[in-house]
């Protein structure tokens, strides 16, 4: 009962959108050229019927109800929305200047107007798991959003998600000063709790023994301390971000020493430390990278540069990897520095996808990069990430397959709610000339 | 645990697991882990005969055992003894996994021994007359493995290093260093312990147990500051060290008043046992003692006297208008006193309180915990010895500040970095039983007078003061020329001995782990000589045998 | 009364000899000096063991070796002095330093103009700078002062004896540079591609120019166009050394590249134009790649020699440690000793003076108390045209 | 190490210049039209021996399977500064140095040119940089193997807009000493036209007043002269809108033969690029910032393909770039069709370069620059597997 109603509030929410988008229609039946499930196998000529938001049945040759609002998507391609397990964008600032906060939260910040938001419905991203930046040693609770709503509350999937940590040390402190402040408010919130039992111990003595006519103890332990203890009760996910392979020692070290229920996010070179990233995925530690896919590598000793794609390292390791595109690429060109700086092209998922296939990485595992994986990180694969029975009808159709020059998001469903269509959208008909209405604007 | 240790007396008899033995330490007797450089003692028996043909029977049916004979043989001094460069046809050289064994004078008449017995592996290189045999030597301050924008490892060297880093490989092979110190390093004050990597062509590098030697970065005065100030550069340490002594006695403290807390809650409930409280009644918590705020500034004096002292302190321009002030209010508060006595009621003198309320005994306050404090855990392994305290330091001036420090918190083991003007302070730092690295790479700083030749001469002329030198690259490629510019410090009067000492165990020392494999290296020549290149490697019990220098 | 005053008289007396006859021995050569040591490299891989040298008037007569030790000589009669280092001394020719700015920094870089061909080392040349004294102290018998490697053509270099006035014929190489440190600044030419041009533009204006007309610039380069003089351009980048040699193949220069710092990525190139290396000197401050490169250049067959610099004091002595440090990258001793010795001194065309040992040459011999490639040895007398310059007792 | 690796290529191009290789089984793109299958390319001795559905294959071939790959002749980038220290690059002494070659600052060994070759371009145009007026001459060079200069001085570069005024300093009060070079014009794009016509007018009085030795056109004058004789072609650099219509006029004023290079804003001057009929070598179309306040668009070389310009893609000197045949697949993003797209980076450029008979397409005869590809080239998935230059293999196979 309670989904329906936080359906039509949605539903509601999305139709009165902000101008840029004005498109916000139902649809319960698409038909498709060519389904991707996510699990590897594809369908041909497949219908799928959407009720309630969620997938009713895909198959081929299913009958489509009379009133159905249908999506006629013939000769394409539809997937399950990107899911992006990891990123900082949607926030017009994403960092706070104390190192340890972690009682603050994303949904404070996360401004439905951004173009980051925008963005990701251009490139088919249903599902993004929005967290405080890279700068702070305890940044704060991530959600995860769909890139659809007014306000942050509609947009929500997960309200609480995960806890954001990192190992990037400000400009100006070392890094071992950063490790040495993370322990040291992980220190005082065991100490603060060791106090808060020491005296209800004491208060329980001295009830039993006559001592206090108090009914129940009323100290209440600090809430600003609470969101850390949750770390340490393995109730929150810490996301680790881990800027460079010399910190994976400290970050598995950290795990270790207060047994955090963890997911490492990977910085440029972490892939240099490929084996200790294999002890972290048998500790069942989900990795993510970053969008640095392409890196020059110096050789020292010959000074021969080659082009290294960690997502390639990782997959010859056997690990399975998520990827992210973490919303600083879109702003402006950066040059291709010698660490290979990210490329604004990386912004878009599949561009990433397309660099991994291109550096040996088989199509299916760059495509459950960012799909599956994420889902199951962020543990909604009941929700996300796949076609299948029962869950959110995420969906992007593309208008030829990924590995097609040609190919370009053209509509995404999310919840059974198509919002974009990419003859409608304005950014597009700024870029290439045509009028909103598909007409040329040099007959001007 | 090892917060319990009493005082350092005490530490003297417990057997501290992880450093050699510890000697008393006598300011003016050598401490007995640095051995007795440069006063070479006659060797009291014939060169090469030290250990007799039994000893040689056991060794060779041990399988862990390495047998080497060369050219010449080289036995690092450890634990006082001075090193020797023995004549290799006349003895064996043995090794075991845990270190160099020692020298056993070959048998003049063949040993019958049967061939299967023999399970040592013996390595003779002594048909080529100038071949060499030693231990593995090691750069005591290397920067190899240090990310290349690592800034500071002031955590300590051991989480920090890039262990991946290739490129090392010449550095064993063709100059024969097996051993590489990377210390830590960063901003003022204490340092994490740096790391000692062993280096192996095959296995690569992996990095050894607990680190040693931590560091402590002076404060970098600026260089017009005179001799006199310069001397205040150890201020902060000294601070440092006495601020790592309290915080010991504040943990003996707060054991002592817990203990005191326990009884007296025991006795509190106790009390409260007998008889509880009725509905309502709350036990007074213990007065709170008057806070000192509000007492010092704005005092009204009660009488003129103190009034006129106050008044001194006074700039004499505005003395007249504040006694005006003062005395208004002194009157003030003389009328208020009168008042107040005339309104209070008598206090009655009765004792007619209840015995148990005045037995009761307040509510016991918990004694407040001293938070804990890495950096004053890591002075306390210091001040016991058990690290080895690191300090860079050029000018003669700062040198004898830190060795009058060493003495006065009886610091058993220090090493010090760099020490350019080291031969001006030779004497005060052999008194310390310090040991001194020399890094050639660093360029003498200007308001020093250098000898020529700085690092090389200056190295001699320590050596031959007494106090035991090593040698640092301070880089990474340069590691390979190492037992060049060690090689220099002979051509200034430095025994080849003592030179070849500075590039294995005194560099072993320096990283404050003294029980170090270096493993074994045979080379074509003395390796201070440029032409000499790595024949054989012995580590553990794996044979490396190289053809020539590939 | 009378004692004292004679007594003064003798002791004054005394002092004035001495000073007389030390000063002697610092310029005028002893005619007919014998020097006894246990080996003498006469040549780089030539040795005679148990060597002895006769060297009159500035000039080595003969050189020997004696079959025993307390074999007498037979030019015995002619020495007057003899000087007997031990058996475990080894003689060596002076060292040959072929591109140094010792003594007179500043003033060997015209700043205004970038192309000043016309200007000559010489005149900057201080004989008596600090600087000389110890680089001679340091077995430098002989150098090249050279401009600087601030101008494009920095002027003409000179052949010199560290401690003595430049002689007329002192001009030697003609020096040009291709760096950084010529281009980027506010004249004329600013890149390579600006550098390339000047040079064309100027060539041609010799091309129909009678040499009376010419001025002293213009004769100066006239001089190396067609391989006269001899060119040595400086230069680090792979695209600074390919500039520089394609400069060699059109106007058919006689060159040789000074430092080539990133010879090893070009190395085929350098191999094809036969051109000899004057290398950095090695020490405390080399990198990687300057460690590999003397190695890289053997075993590619490239002539290489190590210059001093400017040799300020880096804690170890110059040429020494380039020595030292060569051996140990696996270049062979007798390949390392040229590079300092006989190479560098083809390159300065003055190799029928100095460089080696033999019968004719310049007198300047170097003592050390082991082989001169170990650092383990000392420097126990340098000797230049016959005359002891400087000996360290220890 | 790397002396081995160099000596190894040096012996195996002497080696394999010899031996002939016949690459079978893949569908070839020859340069125009669209992918045919069963074509067979034999190369000899560094040329294209022969192209063709069944040829006689001389015995001794050494067989080379492409079963299910691409064939395309290797990519020509018109407009790059390969090997040069940086986009600007130029002889900054003088505002005017049309003379400079941009062949004496050229690093063979420079790693742009190894990352070029790996992603299938094997000739390049390399010209000085953007902060002259007259930037300098050209040349087409072969990214890999021994011979690398396939024609020098290919063309002039003249660059229109702010950037050649952007280094200078206008007038003393701006803290610039008056002493330094750059204390000069121009200063903005008026004073960056005004600098071409008076070192065009200067060039047309030598060449009319032949007076004999005394007024020998001085080097940068002769390059000029053969400019305005159509001789020599004039690359010059327009991304602006009004900057594209001002290089037209120079082109009519002066009867040069210009090359529009970057032509960003191409599409608000469409008509007017139609109308000159002149070539356009344009900008990376995946980057979204412009430059010197061009406003990029996604369509640019549709619209010119589709209006019949000659039309080649180039990285533009531009370090944000990406590789070559990413940006051709970026240009089919934007609306262009896939020959077009292909063509755009092998034969058109040749032909513009003025090299087409040598490389940029498969034909009896040219160079064997062959690259062979993964997938369809233009497909984000593809790789160059392999790629010849001269017929010889200069990549090692990629993993």
């Amino acid at each position: 009962m309670m989904r329906i109603t936080l359906l039509i509030a949605a539903n509601a929410a999305l139709v009165s959108l902000t101008p840029a988008q004005r498109v916000a229609e139902e649809i319960t039946a698409i038909k498709a050229g060519t389904v991707w499930i996510g699990n590897g196998k594809t369908l041909k000529n497949a219908v799928i019927l959407i009720k309630d938001g969620r997938i009713e049945k895909v198959g081929q040759g299913l009958e489509i109800p009379w009133n159905a609002k249908v999506l006629d998507a013939g000769k394409r391609w539809v997937m399950p929305a990107w899911v992006n397990a990891h990123t900082s964008g949607g926030m017009d600032q994403a960092n706070e200047n104390i190192q340890v906060t972690p009682y603050l939260t994303v949904l404070d910040s996360v401004d439905p107007s951004q173009a980051f938001f925008e963005a990701s419905r251009r490139y088919g991203v249903g599902t993004l798991h929005v967290v405080p930046g890279n700068a702070c040693a305890v940044g704060g609770r991530g959600m995860v959003v769909r890139p659809a709503g007014k306000t942050p509350e509609q947009m929500a999937l997960v309200l609480r998600a995960g806890m954001k940590m990192s190992l990037q040390p400000k400009r100006g402190s070392s890094r071992s000063r950063h490790i040495a402040e993370i322990m040291k408010a992980f220190e005082d919130a065991k100490a603060h709790r060791a106090e808060w039992e020491r005296k209800k111990k004491e208060f329980d003595e001295d009830k039993k023994n006559g001592a206090t006519t108090k009914k129940e103890f009323e100290d209440k332990i600090d809430k600003l301390k609470q969101p850390l203890l949750d770390l340490l009760d393995r109730k929150t996910t810490a996301y680790l971000y881990i800027p460079r392979a010399s910190d994976v020692p400290a970050a598995l070290e950290l795990v270790k020493t207060y047994r955090l229920s963890a997911v490492f996010v990977l910085g440029g070179d972490c892939y240099k430390a490929i084996d200790l990233l294999t002890a972290a995925h048998r500790q069942a530690i989900p990795l993510i990278l970053g969008e640095t896919l392409e890196i020059t590598d110096k050789d020292p000793v010959t000074e021969e540069e080659k082009i290294v794609c960690p997502a390639r390292i990782l997959y010859d390791a056997g690990i399975p990897f998520a990827l992210t595109a973490t919303g600083s690429g879109g702003r402006g060109s950066r040059g291709r520095g010698a660490s290979g700086g990210t490329h604004p092209a990386m912004a878009m998922p599949w561009w990433q996808v397309a660099t991994c296939v291109r550096h040996g990485v088989p199509e299916r595992a760059a495509l459950e990069a960012f799909t599956t994986i994420p889902a199951r990180i962020l543990g909604l694969t009941k929700r996300v990430g796949q076609i299948s029975e029962g869950l959110d009808a995420n969906l992007q159709v593309l208008s030829a397959a990924p590995m097609e020059p040609e190919c370009q998001v053209e509509n995404l469903v999310v919840d059974g709610i198509l919002i974009y269509d990419r003859k409608r959208d304005p950014r597009v008909s700024e870029l290439t000339g045509q009028t909103t209405t598909g007409a040329s604007k040099e007959q001007k | 645990m090892n917060r319990l240790l009493l005082n350092p007396l005490l530490a003297l008899f417990l057997p501290i697991a992880s450093t050699a033995a510890q000697g008393a330490f006598k300011p003016d007797k050598l401490p007995e882990t640095w051995p007795e450089a440069g006063k070479t003692k006659k060797a009291a028996k014939k060169p090469g005969a030290t250990k007799d043909t039994a000893a040689l029977r056991k060794l060779l049916g041990d399988a862990s055992v390495t047998l080497v004979r060369a050219g010449k043989l080289f036995l690092p001094g450890k634990l006082g003894k001075t090193p020797r460069i023995v004549d290799g046809k006349k003895s064996w050289l043995a090794y075991r996994a845990g270190g160099v064994v020692g020298l056993f004078a070959a048998p003049d008449q063949p040993l019958e021994i049967a061939a299967n017995e023999v399970k040592a592996k013996m390595l003779d290189f002594s048909d080529k007359p100038d071949s060499f045999a030693g231990p593995g030597l090691c750069d005591a301050d290397s920067r190899w493995f240090v990310a290349s924008d690592a800034g500071d490892l002031s955590v300590g060297a051991k989480g920090q290093l890039e262990i991946w880093q290739e490129g090392w490989k010449d550095l064993v092979l063709k100059s024969g260093i097996t051993t590489v110190f990377v210390p830590a390093g960063g901003a003022v004050g204490t340092s994490g312990p740096g790391v000692l990597v062993k280096l192996d062509p095959e296995k690569g590098a992996t990095q050894l147990g607990r680190p040693g030697a931590s560091y402590y970065q002076l404060e970098r005065l600026a260089t017009r500051s005179t001799n006199l100030t310069r001397g205040a550069v150890v201020k902060s340490l000294r601070k440092a060290l006495e601020g790592a002594k309290n915080y010991k006695k504040a943990d003996e403290k707060w054991k002592k008043d817990f203990e005191a807390y326990q009884k007296k809650r025991k006795d509190f409930l106790a009390h409260y046992k007998k008889n509880p409280l009725k509905a309502g009644e709350e036990v007074k918590a213990a007065p709170a003692r008057p806070t000192r705020r509000g007492r010092g500034r704005g005092r009204i004096p009660r009488t003129k006297e103190e009034l006129e002292k106050m008044l001194e302190r006074v700039p004499p321009a505005m003395r007249d208008r504040i006694r005006k002030q003062m005395e208004a209010r002194m009157k003030a508060a003389a009328d208020k006193a009168k008042a107040d006595a005339a309104k209070a009621p008598k206090k009655t003198g009765d004792k007619a309180k209840p015995d148990d309320k005045k037995k009761a005994p307040p509510r016991p306050k918990y004694p407040k915990k001293p938070k804990h404090d890495r950096t004053k855990e890591a002075l306390l392994r210091i001040l016991d010895g058990k690290t080895v305290l690191r300090i860079e330091a050029h000018r003669a001036a700062e040198i004898k500040a830190v060795t009058k420090l060493a003495l006065e918190f009886k610091l058993p083991r220090i090493v010090l970095v760099g020490a350019t003007e080291a031969f001006k302070a030779a004497d005060e730092l052999r008194k310390a039983g310090a040991l001194v690295v020399i890094t050639p790479q660093t360029l003498p700083r200007q308001g020093m007078d250098t000898l020529e030749e700085h690092f090389a001469a200056n190295a001699a002329k320590l050596a031959a003061a007494g106090v035991p030198v090593a040698f640092g690259s301070r880089g990474k490629e340069q590691g390979a020329m190492l037992s060049l510019y060690a090689a220099r410090s002979v051509a200034h009067g430095m025994p080849e001995a003592q030179a070849l000492q500075a590039l294995t165990q005194n560099a072993i020392d320096a990283a404050g782990t003294s029980k170090v494999d270096t493993g074994m290296v045979v080379f074509s020549a003395n390796p201070l000589s440029p032409t000499a290149h790595v024949l054989c490697l012995i580590r553990g019990s794996q044979v490396v045998r190289l053809q020539g220098d590939k | 009364m009378v004692s004292r005053r004679i007594a003064f008289g003798l002791v004054v007396g005394g002092a004035l000899a001495l000073l007389a006859q030390s000063a002697t021995a610092q310029n005028a050569a002893p005619n007919g000096l014998l020097i006894r040591a246990g080996k003498a490299w006469v040549a780089p891989g030539q040795a005679l063991v148990r060597a002895s040298l006769l060297v009159k008037n500035g000039k080595i007569v003969d050189a020997v070796a004696r079959p025993t030790n307390d074999a007498k000589e037979t030019f015995l009669d002619q020495a007057d002095s003899v000087r007997d280092f031990g058996k475990n001394a080894v003689l060596t020719a002076g060292f040959v330093d072929v591109h140094t700015h010792a003594g007179s920094d500043g003033e060997l870089a015209e700043p205004v103009e970038s192309f000043t061909p016309e200007l000559r080392a010489s005149r900057a040349y201080d004989a008596w700078a600090s600087a000389w004294k110890r680089i001679t102290a340091r077995g430098v018998t002989s150098a090249v002062l050279a401009p600087d490697d601030r101008n494009l053509a920095g002027g003409i270099a000179a052949f010199v004896d560290p401690g003595l006035a430049a002689g007329s014929d002192a001009d030697n190489y003609f020096k040009m540079s291709l760096t950084g440190a010529a281009l980027n600044r506010e004249r004329r030419p600013t890149s390579l591609m600006g550098a390339a041009d000047y040079l064309r533009e100027r060539a041609t204006e010799l091309q129909n120019l009678a040499p009376a007309k010419m001025t002293p610039a213009q004769r100066a380069l006239a001089a190396v166009i067609g391989g006269g003089q001899s060119v040595g351009i400086a230069c680090s980048t792979v695209r600074e050394i390919h500039a520089a040699l394609d400069a060699t193949t059109t106007y058919q220069l006689r060159t040789f590249l000074i430092h080539a710092d990133e010879a090893e990525e070009c190395l085929a190139r350098i191999v094809g134009a036969k051109v000899p290396v004057v290398l950095r000197p090695l020490g405390l401050q080399s990198s990687r790649k300057q460690l590999r490169l003397p190695g890289v250049l053997q075993k590619a067959g490239v002539a290489f020699a190590f210059a001093g610099e400017n040799d300020q004091d880096s804690g170890l002595p110059g040429l020494q440690t380039s020595l030292a440090i060569a051996v140990r990258q696996g270049i062979t001793a007798a390949d390392a000793l040229a590079s300092v010795t006989t190479r560098p001194a083809q390159i300065a065309g003055q190799s029928e003076r100095v460089g080696t040992l033999f019968t004719g040459r310049d007198a300047d011999i170097l003592v050390w108390s082991g082989e001169p490639w170990d650092l383990r040895s000392r420097l126990l007398a340098v000797i230049r045209n016959g005359t002891i310059l400087h000996e360290n007792k220890q | 190490m790397r002396i081995a690796l160099a000596l190894l290529l040096l012996s195996s191009a002497l080696a394999a210049q010899g031996d002939t290789l016949v690459l079978r089984g893949a569908r070839v793109f020859t340069g125009q039209g669209d992918f045919q299958k069963g074509l067979v390319v034999i190369v000899k001795d560094g040329k294209i021996a022969a192209i063709g559905r069944d040829i006689p294959v001389p015995q001794g071939a050494k067989e080379v399977d492409c079963k299910d790959k691409w064939i395309t002749p290797g990519f020509v980038d018109a407009m790059t500064a390969l090997g040069l220290t940086s986009m600007n690059e130029n002889e900054e002494s003088n505002e005017v140095t049309p003379q400079v070659r941009a062949i004496n600052a050229i690093d063979p060994e420079a790693q742009n040119f190894k990352r070029a070759v790996a992603g299938g371009v094997t000739t390049a145009y390399i010209m000085p940089g953007q902060m002259n007026v007259f930037g300098g001459l050209g040349v087409v060079y072969k990214t890999a193997g021994k011979s690398r200069v396939v024609r020098e001085d290919a063309g002039v570069r003249m660059t229109l807009g702010q950037m050649p005024g952007s280094g200078n300093r206008s007038f003393r009060g701006f803290g610039g000493s008056p002493t330094s070079i750059y204390y000069r014009r121009p200063n903005n794009r008026m004073g960056t036209i005004w600098e071409v016509r008076r070192a065009f007018y200067d060039a047309m009085d030598v060449r009319e007043t032949n007076l004999g030795p005394q007024l020998e056109p001085t080097a940068a004058q002769r390059v000029l002269i053969s400019a305005l004789d159509r001789k020599m072609k004039v690359r010059t650099t327009a991304r602006h809108g009004q900057d594209i219509r001002t290089a037209l006029r120079l082109a009519e004023e002066f009867g040069i033969a210009v090359i529009l290079d970057d032509a960003t804003e191409a599409y608000k001057t469409l008509d007017y690029v139609v109308a000159a009929g002149v070539p356009v070598v344009a900008g990376p179309p995946s980057v979204q910032a412009g430059f010197d306040g061009s406003t990029p668009h996604l369509d640019t070389l549709a619209l010119l393909a589709r209006a019949g310009v000659e039309v080649a893609i180039s990285t533009a000197q531009r370090p944000d770039a990406l590789p070559l045949v990413r940006e051709a697949g970026f240009a089919v993003r934007g609306g262009m069709d896939r020959a077009a797209a292909l063509a755009a980076v092998t034969s058109v450029p040749a032909k513009i370069l003025g090299v087409d008979a040598r490389v940029g397409s498969l034909d009896k005869g040219k160079d064997a620059d062959i690259v062979l590809w993964s997938r369809h080239p233009l497909s984000p998935y593809s790789r160059a597997v392999r790629v010849w230059v001269d017929g010889v293999p200069v990549t090692k196979p990629s993993r």
